[in-house]
């Protein structure tokens, strides 16, 4: 006990400078009753408020019209989508990234963190998580989205089979497949395996249909001893896997761009620069969602404002990683002696596509800035705002890596200038995120977005330190 | 015959107390082996008390992470090297960077899913509850679960009794 | 659509397995339809009912016609075309004791009318697939001096045991490799062997 | 599929083309000249491929969206650098250059497509097998000659009303919607030449086979034949340009015209072009 | 063609279309198809040539009738259908190869939009008729009994030669008329009759493969000139070791212009003036000035280095430069061309250019006499501008009764103050022989559908002969696809059989016409054949060939009064700028407009496709702050276009172009209703001296609409190669073309 104390000491100062800055009242309570918290989570997949319903009603319908225009681009051929021969992938392959990219401040969240021991992860993580499996579903479906042939999508699925063909694995978008594959699998099972004893607790209070899905799914937790030092081991386990995946998964998106010859994209700092703008794009979804879900589902009591303020930190240190190597990637052109890359960079920022490039540099790199003021960091719809344009920043990040480079590539004869996407391209990303935002409402009103017994442990932790404060 | 007996607790100091007290006493029919803490979060500090009780994900986890690559890297390559058609421009048939990309994820892969399986065994799940379960133990109270011979129940039953158990269950003949 | 492709898969695996497996043994006359060569590609088709039966075993069989008397084209051209409707003409003008039957009355009334027979496509490949008999006939016929019924009835089957002709392979892309795949000896002295060209360009272009 | 096959032949695995002498000993490398300086611009060529290779005609509204489906294409520039004054006369001409796939030794493309649609044949071609392919436009997107063509739509549709159809060349797929596409070097003619002469036991003869466009050229500006045989037109052109395949730095005569286009890529492609000649005095 | 068969008739038979399972089947492409049995049909020839092999195209020699130049081709056919052209390596003119233009001969043959009935008026409109109908309606004006002749007859065409012409005429002779009237809207009667006068032949042959030195005033040998396939095989050789140089003088840069290695523009109009400046310059060197007279030499001092360059808006030192060429490199050849006829004094500007090659001795080297035709009656008409003139006179008095028109649209291609449309309709008969219904067709009575010239036999002789004369043979590469069409032979002979069965009554059909007629030429070309054997042979050919026989240009006239005169045309404020409008390789005059591989064909200059343009120079663009594909209104005082403008350098500032060939408004699916019809801004200007319409003298303004649409080109945004080493240029004295192989 005694060394305990010794121990705390560090942390109490900590406590201390954070009393300093933060009001503690809203913070997470410390006496917190844990069949309160059990309550207040339940409830959330019970009753949550009436703006649930518009939500996934809203993003119900954006999906059926993607779905439209999707049955539509599959009937007619890619023509519709007003792609072309040099700009061959459009949004699609943008919006891929965009989605791949966003998936990964939810690994940062649950395995990063998890891994140092930060605490306050634990409210958040759970959604954090589920976000990087939508993410990374809607991810996969622009990969089939933008195929000619989407029913010939097997053949890029390496199997035995009697043509003796086989995927060519020197191609980058086969080890995208496979990394994507990867990452998908292993972030569901992460997911999972972390919700099992959530499951548990639910199977415990459910009834009816629900009551059966979650025996089910918590393949009959009982939360002893054995299985909590199991799952502790494999939890770690696959936090640790999933680090390094997450970080190659997105330099292997990169390579897709970096191994190719394209002036702009053929950069040996693409692969950091999409991990950077991979997190930075999750990051501000990740408050987008704390936000919503905060409000959504009465989390308030939960999702903290001294959380939110850290969350607010990571992302603006992300955005200034992301800024240094975008910052790097252009010296790197204009400092070396690639004369077509040079004038693909001078037509990024004066082309016609500067208004896209201009456009990510305000929603990317100053609009972070305003997150330094309090007002922003504690307003919570102005909050909201920021982080969507931040998003939107990220995206158009995305557009502009592949639009330009098409329309001004090595060879000017196929060089285009205001090149736009149709409508059905525009239909199809909006309904991209109205799929996802429909899957993350459903599996929020089925699945309990805060870990519960890791609330429990948290709040368990530092009512010990409190009490063995008071003892000393 | 042998039969379980759970007793519901408070918070850990009062479960950690009747472990203290089970380690001390020794039963004809009755071992410490048998005890089995059930918790809604995690305990370490109890299950000290529990004694060493291994953990096997990990030689999963290295099963996988060696076979994984191994395999991955012979499937690429075999399925490069019989390809139909072997020639590709500029670069040899069995190409190492993008294999060594491929083994990669394949190691993660494998690793991945052998930990999981190597989870679900040492959980021994999916399987049935015991019918000694208390949801209250997902919720807030520490759980004690023992498993011993008939004859020893009715001591348990004291000492759980004598360190204000909230409640106590027993199998039902 | 997508479950059809979703089986396909499942059967490809499952030949796959079994082509493994099996090793092609050369061509067999007699036997039952689909049997006559093992390679574990057997793949009876459809009867097809053509506007004459045309019985092949008569003519190859009983008569022992050369299969490339009738089917002339197929030694200079890709595709082994069906006989000119003269050429059957020609021979049965001097058969006028057959003249009565059934089949050879509707054979002379196409003459009559100057019509050509509308034969039904018993052996079709898929529109992106070029298969060349020419070069398949020139290699195994003239250079190997194989028996012509065993280098037709490799992919054919034994026409001679049948009537109107029917499909008795899988003529799949798996069952060309396969053969494509295998050592052919140069010729009947030359004992060096070769193989099949694995051009995807060779059939699809 | 066997570890066997992969230890036994692991040297031959590992071999990367082109190298040193690499057709010295082959049959077939199929390649081109381009005399810039006899092409007059005049688009034989590219109707001639039309006709040889079933291309849609697109229609205005699709051309003028950017899918129009020539896999010769003639280029004309104004000028080299990389501004022109508004005032400027055009002078000595405008610059015309033929661009069709180039056949890239190592080409760009064939290490991305995912499925391996596109690949090289042991005659020196870049293949590309429709009926593989699934879409993805990789190739297309690496190609720096940007030479590749992609079905948008369903061009049988609607490219040849009744009875336009009967022109179409039975020795050449009508590609599908979503698959990819490029100049062959006309290989249904090159097929249809070489199964003659392995009939015959021999080789193909220079001149006996030669592409549409090369056919059609009224300048004779196109040159078609196999680098691998030493006598053929093309090998002759290419040992006087003191063009080797296998460089992606040509070290030669100043007055020599020979070049090829992009090679400092490393694509090493097939196609060798003879710079245009101006009188600068006249 | 080995058999002693009757050729043709069973040709025919053989050639029959079987293969449309198999065309069928290409279509489907690569989609998923599984193997079926049973599915398709596969039917097999009846009796069929022996060297018809399923699977194996065979080639069949026949004429290109795209042009006058009249290459000799090959088609490939393959199952009965034709499927694609090209050179027939047995002509002399195409020596096989092939252009653009003559490939797309199938899709007349394919096209959607052909005529597969005959149509007969019915009030407003035609109606698809049987032939028995047609020919009802026909033979009540020319049938047996008819008694129309001379001037009451009119049988309209294009540029005709070979037997079409001889059965032409003897059907007219027939009605005792000789009233063929061969109209051409891009005619090079001008040019022809300078040189006529000049040399005494209208097409003499021009070496230029032997020239060192070409100046072409406006002339576009390689695109749209009189032969430009064998003018390509010629200027291939011409750039060979040692390399000829090539300078092209004109207002507007044509595909020739783009080749050139000196390109001047020009003020439209005035390339006599330069020529004469050219001569007067020339005459300074001691050899050049005994070659004319002194009143020329008078004639000439007015022309100094200044004063035409003012006229001409060329600098002054050009004339010095190039005069210094034409003294050092010989032989030279000065080519005039359609840019520099088609003016008020185009026949003195031809004059004027024709002079500097007589002063440079370049006759007998660089132009020599063409070889003469055994058979003049072969000879090919000479279209021009004029017939139409004639034709409108003809039918405004009124005594026109029948009229016949084959190979010419009259109605689209006539100016609008010549008004023709309105004197055809008064015509009780009129008939139109087409393969495509065209806006002058849609005025005609009986409209007869013609054979596609894949399916047809003929004859022809191109104009411009260039190593002896060669008569092309035109046979059927295929059955004929509509049952419904008929040879254009076969109607007129059905036509002179009733009227004189003496004559007539013993040829079966037009092939047995040409056929006998071909045969009966053989001693020509002293061959021991029979005549089957001289038949079957001349069409394995595809051409009958008679060598060359050097006859020398005797007396080269020069007439000092038909040089040009500087004239100061007073600025015209309404109009201030030149319209040149451009004749494009492919549609020439619009008559190839229907063909869907040729609208796609980008321009090589501007590589515009499917559309009209009004090509600006960038400089004037800028003044009148234009941009690229701001929708443009060209009026001139006969009328006025809208189109997009295309910004061209090759262009003179104060000048702007329209190509010809868009703007049908009846033409098949892929010609109507796309572009603008230049022709109808062409000003009522004729050449003084031929009284050809002045194609390229209209004075027009431009007027913003407002208006910008994206203008649909193959080129993008840029037309330079930003430094990227695509097309690299050699200076001519470095390259040593000579060690080349």
């Amino acid at each position: 006990m005694s060394q305990m104390i010794n121990h705390d000491i560090p942390d109490d100062h900590e406590i201390q400078i954070e009393k300093k800055f933060i009001p503690k009242d809203l913070d997470i309570d410390k006496d917190i009753s844990w069949a309160r918290i059990n309550k207040d989570v339940l409830r959330s997949l019970d009753r949550p408020r009436p703006i649930f319903w518009v939500i996934f009603f809203a993003a119900l319908a954006l999906f059926s019209f993607g779905v439209y225009c999707e049955k539509y681009q599959y009937d007619n051929g890619l023509g519709v989508a007003d792609l072309n021969n040099p700009q061959v992938w459009g949004l699609y392959i943008a919006t891929f990234i965009f989605w791949i990219g966003m998936g990964h401040s939810g690994t940062l969240l649950s395995a990063l963190l998890h891994i140092i021991h930060a605490d306050w992860r634990k409210p958040i993580y759970r959604y954090a998580e589920a976000m990087t499996t939508f993410s990374l579903l809607t991810a996969a479906l622009f990969v089939l989205i933008h195929l000619g042939r989407v029913w010939q999508f097997y053949y890029v699925v390496a199997y035995p089979n009697e043509r003796w063909v086989w995927p060519n694995f020197s191609s980058p978008l086969v080890w995208d497949a496979t990394a994507i594959g990867t990452y998908l699998t292993s972030s569901l099972l992460f997911l999972y395996t972390g919700m099992v004893p959530d499951l548990a607790i639910c199977r415990d209070n459910a009834t009816g249909a629900r009551k059966k899905l979650y025996t089910f799914l918590s393949l009959g937790w009982q939360g002893t001893d054995r299985q909590w030092s199991t799952f502790r081991v494999t939890y770690m386990t696959l936090a640790c896997f999933l680090m390094p995946l997450a970080v190659s998964v997105h330099s292997i998106v990169s390579t897709d761009f970096a191994v190719s010859q394209n002036p702009g994209w053929h950069i040996t700092s693409f692969p950091p620069y999409f991990v950077a703008g991979a997190l930075y794009s999750g990051c501000a979804v990740i408050i987008t969602l704390f936000i919503l879900l905060r409000y959504v589902f009465r989390f308030e009591a939960y999702m903290t404002m001294p959380i939110l303020n850290k969350l607010i930190k990571m992302t603006f240190a992300i955005a200034m990683v992301w800024n240094y190597l975008n910052l790097i990637e252009y010296s790197t052109v204009w400092y070396g002696d690639n004369m077509i890359a040079k004038q693909q960079l001078l037509d990024k920022m004066t082309g016609t596509y500067a208004p896209v490039f201009w456009g990510m540099v305000f929603c990317s790199t100053v609009m972070p800035f305003t997150l330094l003021i309090r007002f922003v960091r504690t307003h919570l719809p102005t909050l909201m705002v920021v982080s969507l344009i931040l998003n939107f920043g990220m995206w158009l990040e995305r557009v502009q890596i592949i639009t330009p480079t098409f329309g001004h590539s090595q060879y000017p004869w196929t060089w285009t200038s205001g090149w736009w996407p149709s409508w059905v391209q525009f239909g199809i990303v909006a309904g991209s995120f109205g799929w996802f935002t429909m899957l993350f409402m459903l599996y929020c009103k089925i699945f309990p977005t805060i870990s519960m017994y890791e609330v429990k442990e948290m709040v368990h932790d530092q009512g010990k330190m409190l009490k063995a404060k008071k003892v000393a | 015959m042998k039969s379980h007996i759970l007793a519901l607790y408070n918070d850990m100091e009062e479960a950690a107390l009747v472990l203290d007290e089970l380690n001390t006493t020794k039963l004809p029919g009755f071992s410490m082996k048998d005890v089995v803490i059930k918790s809604p979060i995690e305990h370490p500090e109890l299950s000290e008390k529990l004694g060493k009780r291994p953990v096997y994900v990990q030689l999963f986890t290295l099963m996988g992470v060696l076979l994984g690559p191994i395999t991955g890297l012979t499937l690429v390559a075999s399925a490069q090297a019989s390809f139909i058609y072997q020639i590709r421009g500029g670069r040899p048939v069995v190409p190492i960077p993008p294999d060594m990309v491929l083994t990669y994820e394949f190691f993660i892969l494998s690793g991945v899913l052998m930990t999981v399986v190597g989870c679900f065994i040492g959980w021994k799940l999916p399987g049935n509850r015991s019918p000694l379960y208390n949801t209250r133990v997902s919720e807030d109270k520490i759980g004690i679960l023992v498993k011993a011979e008939s004859s020893a129940i009715p001591f348990l039953h004291e000492v759980f009794k004598k360190h204000h158990s909230l409640e106590i269950l027993g199998e039902e003949k | 659509m997508i479950i059809r492709k979703i089986l396909f898969v499942f059967s490809l695996l499952a030949l796959i397995v079994a082509s493994f497996s099996i090793n092609a043994e050369p061509f067999k006359a007699g036997g039952a339809l689909g049997t006559q060569t093992i390679d574990g590609y057997n793949a009876l088709g459809p009867q097809v009912e053509q506007p004459i039966e045309f019985p092949h075993y008569i003519h190859a069989k009983i008569m022992k016609i050369n299969c490339m008397y009738c089917h002339t084209y197929a030694r200079r051209s890709a595709v082994s075309g069906i006989p000119r409707l003269d050429k059957c003409i020609g021979c049965h003008k001097m058969i006028p004791e057959v003249r009565d039957r059934p089949r050879i009355k509707k054979l002379f009334w196409y003459w009559d009318n100057h019509l050509s027979i509308p034969w039904k496509k018993v052996h079709d490949l898929p529109d992106f697939v070029r298969f060349n008999h020419e070069r398949h006939i020139q290699r195994f016929y003239f250079q190997d001096k194989r028996p012509v019924r065993e280098v037709c009835g490799y992919c054919h089957g034994d026409v001679a045991n049948m009537t109107t002709a029917r499909r008795v392979k899988a003529i799949s892309m798996g069952w060309c490799i396969d053969c494509h795949k295998k050592d052919h000896q140069i010729s009947a002295v030359n004992l060096k062997t070769t193989n099949g060209p694995h051009d995807c360009w060779m059939c699809h272009k | 599929m066997s570890l066997n096959n992969l230890i036994k032949n692991w040297t031959s695995f590992r071999a990367r083309r082109p190298y040193l002498d690499q057709y010295k000993n082959a049959d077939y490398k199929w390649a081109m000249v381009i005399d810039l300086d006899a092409c007059t611009g005049c688009n034989a060529c590219t109707t001639a491929c039309y006709a040889e290779n079933n291309l849609p005609v697109v229609g205005k509204e699709r051309f003028e969206k950017g899918h129009a489906m020539h896999w010769m294409r003639i280029e004309r520039y104004w000028g080299e650098g990389e501004s022109v004054p508004v005032d400027m006369v055009p002078d000595k001409g405008a610059q015309f250059l033929p661009m069709m796939c180039q056949q890239c030794e190592a080409a760009p493309c064939e290490v991305v497509c995912p499925v391996g649609a596109t690949h090289h044949s042991a005659d020196g071609l870049n293949t590309q097998v429709y009926n593989r392919c699934v879409g993805s436009r990789y190739c297309s997107a690496n190609c720096p000659y940007k030479v590749r063509y992609f079905n948008w739509w369903q061009y049988a549709d609607f490219a040849w009303p009744n009875p336009l159809e009967l022109q179409l060349n039975p020795d050449v797929s009508v590609r599908s919607k979503g698959v990819m596409e490029k100049c062959t070097f006309c290989v249904q003619r090159l097929r249809e030449s070489m199964d003659h002469a392995k009939t015959d036991g021999r080789l193909v003869r220079d001149g006996e086979v030669t592409t549409a466009c090369a056919q059609a050229c009224p300048t004779s500006a196109i040159t078609f034949g196999n680098l691998a045989n030493p006598q053929s037109q093309v090998a002759k052109v290419w040992k006087n340009q003191q063009i080797a395949l296998e460089k992606d730095e040509q070290k030669k005569d100043e007055n020599m015209r020979g070049y090829r286009i992009f090679e400092e890529f490393r694509t090493y492609p097939s196609v060798v072009y003879l710079e245009r000649v101006r009188d600068l005095e006249a | 063609m080995a058999t002693e068969k009757k050729m043709g008739v069973d040709r025919r038979d053989f050639l029959k279309v079987l293969g449309i399972s198999g065309a069928a089947a290409t279509l489907a492409g690569c989609g998923n198809t599984s193997i079926e049995s049973g599915a398709e049909k596969v039917q097999a020839y009846v009796q069929p040539e022996d060297f018809v092999v399923p699977g194996n195209s065979v080639f069949y020699a026949s004429t290109c009738t795209q042009c006058p130049s009249h290459c000799g081709v090959m088609g490939r056919v393959r199952e009965g259908r034709v499927l694609k052209l090209e050179g027939n390596p047995n002509s002399t003119i195409s020596k096989g190869k092939i252009c653009g233009l003559g490939q797309a001969s199938v899709q007349i043959q394919y096209n959607p939009d052909r005529l597969t009935t005959p149509m007969v008026r019915n009030g407003d409109s035609l109606v698809p008729a049987t032939w028995d109908q047609a020919m009802t309606v026909i033979k009540q004006g020319l049938g047996k009994d008819s008694v129309i002749s001379g001037e009451e007859i009119v049988f309209l065409t294009g540029t005709t030669s070979g037997h079409q012409k001889v059965l032409i005429n003897n059907f007219l002779n027939n009605f005792n008329s000789n009233n063929h009237i061969a109209y051409d809207a891009l005619s090079n009667h001008v040019g022809e009759t300078v040189r006529e006068n000049v040399y005494g032949y209208s097409n003499p042959v021009q070496k230029i493969k032997d020239a060192k030195l070409i100046i072409s005033f406006g002339n576009d040998f390689l695109g749209s000139g009189l032969s430009p396939v064998y003018m390509a095989t010629q200027y291939a050789h011409f750039r060979k070791a040692p390399r000829g140089t090539l300078v092209q003088i004109e207002p507007r840069m044509t595909l020739t212009g783009g080749n050139a290695d000196r390109w001047y523009p020009i003020r439209p109009g005035t390339e006599g003036i330069f020529a004469l400046g050219l001569a007067n310059a020339l005459v300074q060197h001691p050899e050049y000035d005994k070659a004319i007279p002194d009143e020329v030499k008078q004639a000439l001092q007015a022309y100094d280095k200044r004063t035409v360059g003012e006229i001409t808006g060329i600098n002054p030192d050009a004339i010095t430069h190039l005069v210094g060429m034409m003294w050092e490199r010989t032989p030279t050849l000065i080519l005039s061309g359609a840019t520099a006829e088609g003016q008020k004094q185009g026949y003195q500007n031809a004059y004027a250019i024709e002079l500097l090659n007589v002063i440079l001795g370049n006759v007998g080297k660089t132009i020599t006499a063409p070889t003469e035709n055994p058979f003049p009656q072969m000879n090919p008409t000479n279209a021009t501008y004029q017939a139409l003139v004639n034709l409108n006179e003809q039918l405004s008095a009124k005594k026109v009764k029948a009229c016949l028109i084959m190979g010419v649209n009259p109605i689209y291609t006539e100016p609008t103050f010549v008004g023709i449309a309105k004197n055809l309709k008064q015509v009780p008969l009129k008939v139109a022989m087409v393969t495509q219904l065209d806006e002058t067709a849609e005025l005609c009575d009986v409209v007869l559908p013609l054979l596609s010239p894949v399916e047809d036999f003929g004859t022809y002789v191109a104009e411009y002969q260039p190593e002896g004369v060669e008569i092309g043979i035109q046979q059927p590469l295929m059955e004929k696809l509509h049952p419904h069409t008929k040879s254009f032979g076969d109607v007129l002979l059905t036509l002179l059989k009733e009227r004189d069965p003496k004559n007539y009554s013993h040829y079966p059909d037009y092939y047995s016409y040409i056929r006998e007629a071909v045969i009966k030429s053989k001693p020509v070309f002293k061959s021991s054949m029979t005549d089957d054997d001289f038949w079957d042979s001349t069409l394995m050919n595809g051409v009958l060939h008679i060598p060359v026989k050097e006859s020398e240009i005797k007396e080269v006239k020069i007439n000092i009064a038909d040089l040009p005169k500087a004239e100061k045309a007073p600025a015209d404020v309404n109009y201030p700028f030149y319209f040149v409008p451009s004749i494009k390789a492919d549609l020439r005059d619009g008559r190839h407009a229907n063909l869907p591989w040729l609208q796609e064909s980008p321009d090589p200059m501007t590589t515009v496709v499917w559309d009209s343009w009004v090509e600006i120079n960038p400089k004037t663009a800028e003044e009148m702050q234009i941009r690229e594909g701001d929708v443009l209104e060209v009026q001139s005082s006969m009328g006025s276009v809208t189109a997009q403008a295309y910004l061209f350098p090759g262009i003179q500032p104060n000048t702007v172009s329209i190509p010809f060939g868009q703007g049908h408004t009846s033409y098949g699916r892929y010609a109507t209703n796309r572009g603008v019809n230049p022709f109808k801004l062409i000003n009522p200007i004729t050449d003084e001296k031929t009284g050809e319409l002045a194609l390229f003298a209209t004075k027009v303004q431009i007027k913003k609409t407002g208006d910008n649409k994206k203008i649909v080109k193959d080129e993008g945004p840029t037309t330079l190669q930003q430094g990227r080493k695509l097309v690299v240029t050699m200076a001519a004295d470095k390259a040593e073309l000579s060690k080349e192989v």
